[in-house]
């Protein structure tokens, strides 16, 4: 038993942590009032620095599938409790530009989870040569949000390409990735929708596919600095070869949904750990401010004695390490190569929870400070509450963890 | 005998009330909060539905209705149901008036609640609190010193609405003996310096703005009555009512939405998980309520009622917040985006825990 | 609008509150832990204060339902709200003690609300004479909890007798309604297990009937002094007018098994205001303690100088008081004749979870003392548990909340 | 580098003392209950583990393995899931063998570790609570006066266990100037009035005393090192650990109950409100759980871990308040029985905001 970061990670964490200090807190306001309008030199400074850098890719949840080598690695790997330590970093410099930083995101994930060697290369291989680029993930249609089996885009095989239809939403950094850069996106269809889940396969679509058109940019309650595209695909044609996984339809096995469900093991933590960094952002500044006004938290002080706001500031930093904590255990399976898909949820949904109410607390306790938007703790506020939404909602988690710890599967319980 | 419910005038009330926040108010909240702008029409449409001018005795140019705190809880709930912003500005006479009406002398009642009688929407203000972490009502920066036969009024006030165009501010201020007074004070009087309009999370279709007072000069027959507490008791209870109105347009959406939403092949609303959470909020929205009804009958009984409603006041602020970000959680990813109201309601809701002396019964 | 009590509520409250602390308070303790047993002096006095006066049995709420004549009283009735504003005095006495006193019970009530007028005044019209004697009400079955039309005690008919066969358990005061007086339970029994709701009728069997065995008293965590008793019926003979209401099964309205439930909604409000009762017994107990103390709490202080010991009084003042109100709008809605099912299940959920919460709080808050059974507090905390369950759980009131706000049937929410 | 699992001997030391826990302690854990009486056989059988020898150097007696608190946390949760108030018997030794390793000086630790690595079982005791509404740790009203080479100790006690049978009592008293100290005394010492056994509403099973301390002299070898609140803090992760097991039980026994019962022609955990709370005790099971190994392991590593302990502390005893009583409300009307457990695991956890100096690690 170990609460101590390695070496490694400790130097990541500390870079990150320049990062955020010093090139996102100072344009975090900006571009959360200025929606939609491109942070170029953040672009550029982040995209300089990740060149040839493995880890940097990590910071988008796509190193942890890579690093999921169970055994093989004879010395523990902690590629996906690095990603997270890091990615609470970024998420306390800005979650929105944490999540705008052109990298092949969730998209590269994806490949790197389910794509052949040959794909890796070809989509991943020169990611980061040239001008910054983004990578994404289309899931989610109008129709539905969490019940991913009702996937309505159709992919049809013509000769040698597939033919895409059907209309996506919430698919984060959609716009930078097709219309900004030379990017592509990841797109969840069906085969055969009389099939249901194992005819879903994804596919991935290059930037600048004739048919492909970004069709919305969402506005948002919180990060704002992050793109969050709709995207309408009309006879939208790509490669035979650019379909992710066998196009046979399996009925079972990580080949086929599952596989791609798989993913969220990987990334729910990533995204608890964002979430928590988003807390922390909140939860230093309040205990900054407590501290010049000469305030110590009495840790050990009874009831009796003890404020309500030290109070307050004991159980948020209680619920953000349990967070935390809940987090890199799941990370640490991961890691290990051992089926997480359980405790990923449990990270998830105590951390989106957490970071939802603490932020909201935190606003409260710096009263008519915390409410103005003089000051970014309001920011954190809206920031936080997706990360109780994306990758799994609460209730899509706690649903998860029950399956899980009861054995039911998800006929037996939904 | 107990009876909670309302008497037949003020159905009637709440019935008018309700059905200008649906019709008028409702539609324009969205694009107030994202230009931080309210059509004027709107003000002007509410003014004509007398809420002000009705509890203003008719000597002084009111209707002269009976003015009751539950009634003004009807009031404000209904029109926040609404929107807040809009609703606040509407009601920012009442700052003025309701100050008044229950600590103003003859002389003052004359002089300044016609002002509020005319024809047109009249904007009142009110500046309690101040730029600081810790704000406490009991703990004002604010001074009103005694000076020949007026007071200097200085400090720096924050989240004052409609600074530029109130006929009159509430100023709150600690006199000399340390006890919280209100003055009346004109925004055009030497040493008010109102500053730049203010960004806030929410309400942002409602003007605020910082004010300064620089050794502010006023007479004597500035101040309103002595212990000026009890019309921060008034605020909160109004305040705790809009944040049941608050709430309530949350719960409203979301269930809409959740009955209307498919997701596992039923509707949203046919999860337990769901349900149950819906089922939680209307409860907690009603008893918000009562416990607040509760608090303004008391005040009605020249009841002090300090305990009530500082129970009533954290009961709204914790539960308007709970339950809009419930509201958030039922639609999911589309309740993170603006198209949908509930996120502003969020923002908005989580105001309440701050504001104090933003509207009034 | 009005929150002050009528003077004839002030009086009963007055009555029963002197009741609360000279009759039961005294024997509060003894009767605890000496499970099982009978407080025969507390039983006579209770019954010989009720000879004759109508309100007394109100206090069982058996009178709300009586009460229930739409419209017809000219002058407002508030016999419900009377009988909650008794029994909250009675259970912050003991809420043991209060469900064990004589009386026709839910038995009663079922009588009151289905039973014509010769069954009323068979079965209620002499029962205030002689030897104390209790009424109980038999609904629940060992393999069933909540869901009430799985019930498989049958009744067949036989000539001009119904003859019972089954096993029912968690019935309150049964073992002194059958064997200790001459009084009578309620039974749930179905004529047609196929027929599912509609089957289901009641039937009232008196002490004495051949076939009837209390066959169990449970043990439980609190609420000691009422015995909790399970009835064996076995080829247990009743006369054929022993039913109540009609023997045809009615597929719907009130004469079917929603007359059945409908007293729920008489009933839900008043095991609100027990719950309620034995809550500020708690909550009272540290308020004095705290003032014996010279503490006064501060309602308008600051976050920053509120203790922790003043903010949980606060709010467990506030969330009784809140509790208290929604039992009182059910009460009132009731005594209106206006159909309250929605508003009685909120006040139940309500005050289920407060009375479970606050007194689990104050058992906390008074340390050692709290812990120890030298106090009552620790036994407040064990009796409250009980009504956030019976009368149907949390779980099942929420769910009548939601399926009344949504609009849904049984069958869409369940 | 960040691991957060058991490492070989952890895991076989969960192993062994859990399996003990459910073949030999649940199965007596209601007759404990309801009778108050603990068999001795299974006591000695606890002994026989060597859970308390363990820990000791082999000088004075022991098996001089290593003394970890992340292990004690182990042994302390494994035991509790059986039943508390067994564990706290078995475990009492450890009150005055942690001390006494601790804070004990050679001397001390030659005279007093030998009595507990005998054959047979060994109780030991603490003197921590005081009964008063308003106990706490920095505020005893136990004092231990100098008095020429040695103490006198005077003040009333609560909640010792087992304090006719121990072989010493770690008594905590204010010295002369106000710090906490630890003083080993001996019940049979003039002056220790050892009054009746307490009725608690929990852990029922365990002998528990008031125990007055009538001006009682001891010499200057008893008291352990200075500042005493280290072993408080060791005994707080110690309970925290205790608490997490009693959830563990809690959330297992609702868990079998939920996929077996039947409801509206489900099982009752295909229901989401079951479902997901069940889920949410489970997590905050782990995360309890987490939180608390990470205070014992900073003990392991000597930091003071005075923040980390009362986070800990306070996230246990809230936890397993909340999971047991959801897990009566997952039995519904069965939870309020005592034939099942539930119900006693809710009284006993209720405990853990109160218990000091209970447990050691």
């Amino acid at each position: 038993m170990n609460f101590n970061l390695s070496e490694a990670a400790t130097k990541r964490k500390e870079l990150m942590s320049y990062a955020a200090q010093e090139l996102m807190r100072p344009i975090s306001r900006q571009f959360d009032e200025e929606e939609h309008t491109e942070p170029w030199d953040f672009f550029n400074t982040m995209w300089e620095a990740s060149k040839g850098s493995r880890e940097s890719t990590s910071i988008t949840g796509d190193n942890p599938t890579q690093e999921e080598k169970p055994k093989s690695a004879a010395k523990a790997s902690e590629g996906t409790l690095i990603a997270a330590v890091q990615i609470e970093e970024l998420a306390w410099g800005d979650a929105g530009l944490y999540l705008a930083i052109p990298n092949p995101g969730l998209g590269g994930a994806a490949v790197s989870a389910a794509g052949t060697a040959e794909q890796k290369k070809r989509f991943l291989g020169d990611f980061h040569e040239g001008k910054p680029r983004w990578g994404a993930m289309a899931i989610t249609e109008p129709h539905f949000g969490s019940d991913s089996k009702q996937v309505a885009t159709t992919a049809r095989r013509d000769g040698d390409e597939w033919v895409l239809n059907g209309t996506k939403i919430f698919c984060t950094s959609g716009y930078r990735a097709l219309e900004l850069s030379e990017g592509f996106v990841i797109v969840w269809a069906t085969l055969d929708k009389s099939r249901g889940r194992p005819a879903i396969k994804s596919f991935v679509v290059p930037a600048g596919t004739p048919g492909v058109t970004v069709s919305k940019l969402e506005d948002k309650m919180g990060i704002r600095a992050s793109d969050t595209a709709q995207i309408v695909f009309e006879d939208a044609r790509i490669p035979a070869d650019n379909i992710l996984g066998t196009e046979e339809i399996v009925e079972k096995g990580r080949a086929g949904f599952k596989g791609v469900m798989a993913t969220f093991d990987a990334t729910r933590p990533i995204v608890a750990a964002s979430g928590i960094g988003v807390a922390r952002a909140a939860l230093d500044f309040v205990k900054d401010t407590l501290a010049e006004n000469g305030i110590e938290i009495r840790y050990e002080a009874s009831r009796n004695e003890m404020t309500v706001l030290e109070s307050e500031v004991i159980d948020m930093e209680t619920q953000l390490q349990a967070a935390r904590l809940l987090t890199w255990r799941a990370c640490n399976m991961m890691d290990r190569g051992e089926r997480n898909s359980c405790e990923a949820s449990m990270c998830k949904a105590k951390a989106g929870l957490v970071a939802t109410k603490l932020t909201q607390k935190c606003v409260e306790l710096l009263g008519p400070l915390g409410y103005s938007r003089k000051l970014l703790v309001e920011k954190w506020m809206r920031d936080a509450k997706i990360a109780d939404i994306y990758e799994g909602t609460q209730q899509i988690n706690q649903m998860i963890i029950a399956r899980s710890i009861l054995g039911y599967s998800s006929t037996e319980l939904n | 005998m107990i009876d909670l419910r309302l008497d037949e005038e003020q159905q009637l009330i709440q019935d008018t009330v309700t059905a200008f926040a649906s019709e008028q108010i409702r539609p324009a909240a969205h694009e107030a909060d994202e230009t931080g702008t309210i059509p004027a029409s709107i003000i002007d449409k509410a003014w004509e539905l007398g809420l002000i001018q009705a509890s203003i005795p008719e000597e002084y140019g009111g209707y002269g209705q009976s003015q009751s705190a539950v009634t003004g809880t009807i009031v404000a709930e209904g029109l926040a149901e609404g929107d807040l912003a809009i609703a606040l500005h509407a009601l920012s006479p009442r700052l003025v008036v309701d100050a008044v009406l229950h600590l103003g002398n003859e002389q003052q009642k004359k002089s300044i609640l016609p002002r509020y009688c005319g024809e047109k929407f009249a904007a009142g203000s009110a500046a309690v609190l101040e730029p600081r972490w810790d704000f406490a009502l009991d703990k004002l920066d604010t001074t009103a010193k005694t000076d020949g036969d007026g007071f200097v009024i200085s400090g720096h006030k924050c989240f004052v609405p409609l600074a530029r165009e109130a006929q009159d501010i509430i100023v709150y201020a600690s006199d000399d003996n340390g006890v919280t007074g209100a003055f009346v004070v004109q925004p055009d009087t030497p040493g008010v310096e109102i500053g730049e309009r203010e960004k806030n999370m929410g309400v942002r279709g409602l003007e605020t703005y910082e004010v300064a007072f620089n050794d502010c000069r006023v007479d004597g027959g500035a101040r309103l009555g002595s212990d000026a507490r009890p019309l921060l008791r008034r605020a909160r209870v109004a305040q705790s009512a809009m944040a049941v109105g608050v709430a309530k347009a949350a719960l409203d959406y979301s269930l809409d939405y959740a009955k209307d939403r498919e997701v596992f092949g039923v509707k949203v609303a046919q999860k337990q998980a769901i349900a149950f959470m819906l089922a939680d909020m209307a409860t907690e929205i009603d008893a918000c309520r009562l416990v607040n009804w509760e608090a303004a009958w008391n005040l009605d009984q020249s009841n002090d009622a300090a305990r009530e409603v500082a129970m009533a006041h954290r009961y709204a602020s914790d539960t308007v917040m709970s339950v809009t970000d419930n509201g958030i959680q039922v639609l999911g990813g589309h309740g993170f985006i603006r198209d949908h109201p509930v996120e502003m309601w969020a923002r908005n809701g989580r105001g309440f825990a701050t504001f104090e002396g933003l509207a009034s019964v």
